[in-house]
């Protein structure tokens, strides 16, 4: 059993109470024991870097300091603001030791020493995990099922920092979906901006962003999308019914997060993926599971998805 | 460890033969059991010569004075001294056609406390390496180990080894006995002896010296051989050898593990190079 | 060595020497001509500002330089030396500087074994293109030369009195 | 009796300004042996000369020292006055006060003017030991080397040439042309790219003072200016050029395509081709890593079409040898690969092109027969939009520089698509457009009121893809908006980089090169075509980014320089170079080792006058010798000394500090 230090975040017991459920579920059948950081505080972000440096890096770097003492090579971090908090605080103190010296006066846990990784549930799957254990533990593919990966801004950018993937065309989540069976449809909107923290402040810029972001998903095929962070899903989710009104269209994408994908591809009920949290009913796209596009291969694959399931039994 | 008879043989031999004109060899002072160089120039005087663990100068040194020079030449060497041979034979000081070498498959000789040399005791290359005849059971090339002064130098600090090779320095006196008796120095003029030169300027002082010894040492880098003939000749018993093994040790840890005249044909460290020397220590 | 070793090596300095407080560190500095010198010389044209304390001496290459004009400086002169050439594999006479490089190097630990600082004698690889680093190098030396002191004072020969 | 002069220069306000010049002139009269010390505005010019010429003569100065520029400025110059006056004009030295001291120290003005002093002081102390040299002769091959059969190549080649000099023209590919030769038409005048160079191809091939070899790269380099050897690879081409007519036949039969490169891949060649059919020489080659016979053994069908029996697939690799006297570098440049614009989709989106690949298209002889098409689809564009600075000036992405000729270029498209596709319409996205040069911004006028062509000020952010269009997201920085273009077509204007060959044959010729692999003149500019290496020279892109005007007067400078380097029958070398004194040589040989020019051989000289007795010493090659120093340092018994920086100059000016 595989061990991961594991960092929820305020949203993981809150608004993306489902990411946290369905990656808990995920883990389990990937094998890797979640350790959540005993004490674990804010990550710090939007209001702590947007005002002090200084508690922007104390803040991530007590964290960083708390994991560091547990016996674990890797922290795993599903929000993707938070990731990015540790990230950069990991290369900042890193770079300068005299920042880490000035800080300790104000975080007691100890000192930094740099020995933990930290990396995005997205990416610890991808590269710790592996797309071909994946692979093989998918009992369900999610054949039929066309979604556009997004992104948003953080889990790979800035590059210097993060170290993972294409700051401007990722792929990774992309190559996991197809691992589930699901394809992923060329998606040219992908790291673009959702309006993210603008929620709040300007809800006009997140409509429209975010809208942007709905019709190119649309345009490019998508039945649903899927995303890594819980500020795009409910930036992408819980705006659409005004987003929708706002254009007069309708898009009817529900968002996903890849852990929801994952526990379904692995044989987990759909009501484990809480689907009362979605504001967009997810049940017509997963409809599309199983459906084929081409009559030549309706032929071929019921056969295949019986051996499968016999397989299984 | 004694061929004094197989050497008298093998020296009488080549007179009788013709095939030398001079023999290089050690003589008892018959004084304790000291050793000196002896040149002899007729098979009457072979029963002179004697070989054992108080053969302790290197010979090779006498190749290069008049009594030898582009004559036929018989000489015994160990391994210390046939690697210095063999840096002769390269750098072309002597002709092999006119040596009869008879190498010693040397066991180590005894220092002046009676007890085994320092140098033997780190030899890497007790068999002479250049030969006609060899002596002895060879009993191989040795793993290289750094010179325990060194180390026990290195250990000091700065401040500690300033000062104590500042008294190194100044208890030279510039007789240029080291120089003398290396087998190494042949230059026909020294450059520490050049009138024009800006590293003599007459004196003796502990600024002269130091400039003197520290070039010194820096010629024989990579080529010195270790016998210790600079340290025997000394007036001033300097620990001469502190700095060669020094820079040998600086050579053999970065330079792909160079030593000296271990080789045919293979010159000193400083007229070879290689890609992948050290580059760190330059910005 | 071993690392220990080592590092005890540079970490103590030679006694201070108690500079008077309007003293200005002495740095020769021999550069190359083709590489260094030429960098060096677009440092200036470039007016990229660096500490007055370096005399530069020229040569045609670092091959050129014999390790005795390192000792005669520290001799006699200066309280640190900088040697630089063209980068390996660059240099204007093909292999010079491959050769000079393990001069420096043997030289550089010989010194330091007798008790000179390792800071004292520096090296440093600059083209003709690098006048920013030029600056850097002559700003790392002074400050390391001045940081370690005075080698010698009131030792100043003057060549011509 | 030593008598030195120092003379220091104000150099206008570059010395003056920040080095008190009247205070060095008072330091440098106290220095021993300065019998005379002055200032001067600008002591390179005619009166400050003069100065120096007066000065030594009524002083009968021994030597001389000029405080200004970097001896590499003006030392030729004042040696040149100093000889004037009779003096040997190595009994000069130069204090750098300018580059090390006025212009680096520029806000310690005490200090520099210390250090000018001490610059002085050292400079004087070397020229005492300085002695009297003389040039030395040494003869010279008129022959020159051109490397690369560009523009640059084919001008320098043929300049050279015309002068009755031998010329050996090294061209990499199977023809000459370069990049040139696959431009449709040029700017600024649109007049046919392969109207004006191909009668020049022709001269090249048939000029009886040009050797063409083409399909070789050079691989050696030895020897000094004026007394080259240069090792030349020809590659095997499997095609025997003297009997081949070039009829083609085998071309049509070879069953084997590869992506052409003529046409930046946009279509097919086989493996036994001729880059293009203007091509010089007019001969096919194999291509060894494609060719079937040569790869599996099986095909041969080229051989069995071709009616003079010219295949051969025996050919090996051949090593030519010239001995020559100078070298001419034209190696042209190559593109930037724009792969790090993925925000621009580029790699993804096939109607994403490069401005090379325009070029292709539009051109008579292209691929789509001068017509542009979208490769995703063949369809005509109707809209086209065309980013320039793509890797140019990025110091993010791509490269610091400018490219300099992507805004004319981008310029001339904006017209040849106009003139192509008569109802298309261009947006150009642009930082700055520079159109510096004869009749250059007229052009860019042309095409953005008689072409209509759009330009906009400001940089793309996002290319994405809506139905069939390329939605381009830019700002446009005059109206401050963000504006998008559905275009059918995006043209980068890719950056040009050096050859990437280039920082290898600058190393195997010994020149120096940049940061990027361009290759260093040795003046910026009053030597923008020689390199440091005496007898070296550059043309074109090699040196940096420009356009064929510039090529092609930078190509016949080189031949300029060139003629004159072969003038006379020998040349004069700098005598600083290194000596032997016998007397102390002990002839261990090794300087024969760390000599890089086996310069030095060991001779056999007789112990003492009229002895018959041998020993050996070393003996230096005066024309060999480049007086790197290298023997010097390593001389143990200082035998050998480089003249202009003995042991005892150097030594004076380190203890003159």
């Amino acid at each position: 059993m595989k061990k991961l230090t594991y960092f929820p975040g305020c949203s993981a017991h809150g608004t993306s109470e489902e990411f946290d459920h369905t990656l808990r579920k995920v883990m389990k059948t990937l094998e890797v024991e979640l350790e959540e950081i005993p004490d674990w505080n804010c990550c710090g972000a939007t209001s702590a870097h947007a005002m002090t440096d200084n508690l922007a890096m104390a803040l991530p770097m007590r964290n960083l300091i708390l994991a560091e003492k547990m016996d674990n090579k890797t922290m795993g971090i599903p929000c993707a603001s938070c990731y990015s908090r540790m990230k950069t605080a990991k290369y900042e103190l890193e770079a300068h030791p005299e920042l880490a010296q000035k800080l300790s006066s104000i975080v007691e846990e100890g000192t930094f020493k740099g020995t933990v990784e930290v990396k995005s549930m997205l990416q610890f799957c991808y590269e710790e995990v592996g797309l071909e254990k994946i692979k093989s533990l998918v009992k369900y593919p999610l054949t039929g099922l066309k979604v556009a990966c997004y992104y948003g801004c953080l889990l790979t950018r800035p590059k210097a920092v993060t170290q993972f993937d294409s700051p401007e065309y990722p792929m990774s989540m992309d190559r996991l979906v197809e691992a589930l069976g699901a394809t992923a449809v060329d998606f040219d909107y992908k790291t673009e901006c959702c309006g993210a923290s603008f929620a709040i402040s300007t809800p006009e810029v997140v409509l429209n962003l975010s809208g942007k972001i709905l019709e190119m998903a649309k345009e490019a095929g998508a039945h649903a999308m899927v995303v890594a962070c819980p500020l795009c899903q409910s930036n992408l989710d819980m705006r659409q019914p005004d987003i929708e009104k706002l254009q007069g269209v309708k898009y009817n994408i529900p968002v996903f997060y890849f852990t929801q994908l994952m526990a379904l591809a692995f044989g987990y009920p759909v009501s484990d993926l809480l689907p009362g949290k979605h504001i967009v009913p997810i049940e017509p796209a997963l409809a599309r599971i199983g459906e084929t596009e081409e009559p030549a291969e309706k032929v071929t694959k019921p056969k295949k998805a019986v051996e499968a399931e016999s397989e299984d039994n | 460890m004694d061929y004094t008879k197989q050497i008298q043989d093998i020296a009488a031999r080549l007179f009788s033969e013709g095939k030398i004109d001079v023999f290089v060899g050690y003589r008892s002072t018959g004084y304790d059991e000291n050793q000196v160089p002896v040149i002899i120039t007729d098979a009457g005087e072979v029963d002179k010569l004697v070989f054992n663990d108080r053969s302790v100068f290197n010979l090779v040194n006498y190749l290069k004075f008049e009594q030898t020079r582009n004559k036929r030449v018989g000489i015994v060497v160990k391994g210390c001294d046939s690697r210095a041979l063999n840096l002769l034979l390269t750098e072309s000081q002597v002709k092999r056609d006119n040596l009869y070498i008879i190498g010693i498959a040397c066991e180590g000789v005894l220092g002046e406390d009676g007890r085994k040399a320092q140098n033997c005791l780190e030899c890497v290359m007790p068999d002479a390496v250049v030969y006609d005849e060899l002596l002895g059971t060879p009993s191989g090339k040795r793993e290289y180990v750094v010179n325990a002064d060194i180390l026990e130098i290195a250990a000091k600090g700065l401040t500690e080894r300033a000062a104590y090779f500042e008294d190194v320095f100044s208890s030279c006196i510039r007789c240029n006995a080291c120089r003398h008796s290396c087998p190494l120095c042949y230059c026909a003029k020294c450059c520490i002896d050049q009138d024009s030169s800006a590293l003599y300027n007459g004196s003796n002082t502990e600024s002269s010296a130091f400039h003197a010894l520290m070039t010194w040492s820096l010629h024989l880098a990579g080529r010195c051989v270790d016998c210790r003939n600079c340290e025997k000749a000394c007036p001033s018993h300097l620990p001469l050898h502190l700095l060669h093994k020094q820079n040998e040790m600086v050579i053999y840890q970065n330079f792909q593990g160079h030593l000296s005249g271990l080789v045919p044909e293979e010159r000193g460290a400083f007229y070879k190079y290689s890609l992948s020397d050290p580059d760190d220590f330059i910005m | 060595m071993d690392s220990e070793v080592k590092n005890k090596i540079v970490s103590i300095e030679k006694p201070q020497l108690e500079a008077p407080a309007d003293w200005q560190p002495v740095i020769i500095g021999i550069l190359c001509n083709w590489c260094s010198y030429a960098g060096s010389d677009l440092t200036g044209t470039s007016r990229i500002q660096y500490p007055p304390n370096i005399r530069i001496i020229r040569v045609p290459c670092s091959s050129r330089v014999d390790p005795w004009f390192l000792i005669k400086s520290l001799q006699t002169s200066a309280d640190g030396v900088l040697v630089s050439g063209c980068h390996p594999g660059d240099c204007h006479y093909i292999t010079g500087n491959y050769f000079a490089r393990r001069r420096f190097l043997v030289t550089k630990k010989l010194l330091n074994f007798v008790g000179y600082h390792e800071d004292r004698i520096q090296f440093s690889w600059v083209s003709a293109a690098e006048g920013p680093k030029f600056a850097k190098v002559v700003e790392k030396v002074t400050q390391d030369i001045r940081k370690l002191g005075p080698l010698h004072l009131n030792k100043k020969e003057n060549f011509n009195r | 009796m030593a008598r030195v002069g120092v003379f220091v220069c104000f150099c206008g306000a570059n010395i003056a300004d920040f080095v008190d010049v009247p205070a060095v002139v008072e330091e440098s009269k106290k220095i021993k042996d300065v019998k005379f010390a002055v200032h001067y505005k600008y002591m390179c010019s005619d009166p400050g000369q003069q100065i120096i010429k007066d000065a030594i003569v009524q002083n009968r100065l021994t030597s001389v020292v000029v405080a200004a520029c970097s001896p590499r400025m003006h030392e030729k110059t004042f040696r040149r006055a100093v000889a004037e006056a009779g003096l040997n004009p190595y009994l000069l030295e130069i204090a750098n006060i300018r580059e090390h001291s006025s212009w680096v120290h520029q806000k310690d003005k005490k200090s520099a003017t210390e250090k000018a002093a001490d610059l002085i002081r050292m400079a004087v102390a070397k020229s005492i030991a300085n002695e009297q040299l003389h040039a030395i002769s040494v003869p010279v091959t008129k022959r020159a080397l051109v490397i690369g059969g560009g523009i640059a190549g084919i001008q320098a080649a043929l300049d050279i040439a015309d002068a009755k000099i031998p010329v050996v023209l090294v061209e990499k590919s199977p023809s000459i042309g370069g990049r040139m030769a696959q431009l449709d038409e040029t700017f600024p005048t649109l007049d046919c790219s392969q109207c004006i160079l191909t009668p020049k191809m022709v001269d090249v091939a048939s000029h009886p003072y040009i050797e063409l070899i083409p399909y070789s790269e050079v691989m050696e380099l030895d020897g000094f200016v004026g007394n080259y050897k240069v090792k030349i690879k020809k590659k095997a081409s499997y095609v025997n050029f003297s009997t081949c007519t070039g009829c083609g036949a085998c071309q049509q039969k070879c069953p084997v395509k590869v992506p052409n490169e003529y046409n930046m891949g946009i279509d097919k060649r086989k493996a036994i081709y001729t880059p293009f059919p203007q091509a010089v020489p007019n001969k096919p080659v194999i291509d060894a890593n494609h060719c079937n016979m040569l790869l599996k053994g099986k095909c041969g069908i080229c051989a069995k079409v071709c009616e003079k029996g010219a295949i051969d697939y025996t050919m090996k690799d051949e090593i030519i040898e010239r001995e020559i006297g100078a070298v001419v570098v034209a190696t042209g440049y190559d593109l930037w690969d724009p792969k790090p614009y993925e925000e621009y989709g580029v790699g993804r989106f096939k109607d994403i092109i490069t401005s090379l690949e325009f070029e292709r298209m539009v051109s008579a002889n292209g691929p789509t027969g001068g017509v542009p098409v979208r490769p995703s689809d063949g369809k005509v564009p109707k809209t086209v939009v065309f980013i320039k600075c793509i890797g140019s000036r990025d110091e993010a992405k791509g490269i610091e520089y400018c490219s300099k000729i992507c805004c004319m270029y981008t310029a001339k498209h904006a017209i040849l698509l106009h003139h192509k596709v008569h109802d298309s319409h261009a947006y150009i996205f642009y930082m700055d457009i520079r159109a510096a040069g004869k009749g250059y911004e007229e052009f860019v006028k042309r095409a953005q009121v008689e072409t209509g062509a759009t330009y906009l000020r400001g940089r793309v952010s996002k290319i994405y893809r809506k139905d069939d269009k390329l939605i381009v997201r830019g700002e446009d920085g005059q109206l401050g908006q963000v504006v998008e273009v559905e275009a059918d077509l995006v043209v980068l204007a890719t950056a040009i980089i050096p050859n990437k060959d280039n920082p290898d044959l600058a190393r195997l010729l010994g020149v120096s090169y940049d940061k990027y692999g361009y290759m260093s003149e040795a003046h910026p500019k009053l030597r923008p075509v020689e390199t440091a290496k005496a007898g070296i020279f550059l043309a074109g892109c090699t040196q940096a980014p420009k356009d064929i005007p510039d090529t092609v007067s930078q190509a016949s400078a080189c031949a300029a320089k060139v003629c004159g380097l072969f003038s006379g029958d020998t040349m004069q070398k700098d005598p600083m170079i290194s000596t032997v004194n016998t007397d102390n040589c002990s002839g261990c040989q090794n300087c024969i080792k760390v000599c890089p020019y086996q310069a030095i051989t060991a001779e056999e000289i007789p112990v003492a006058r009229g002895s018959k007795e041998m020993r050996i010493v070393a003996k230096i090659n005066e024309g060999v010798c480049q007086g790197c120093g290298s023997c010097a340092a390593v001389c143990r018994s200082m035998a050998i000394s480089l003249a202009g920086f003995t042991d005892s100059q150097i030594i004076n000016e380190i203890v003159s500090i």
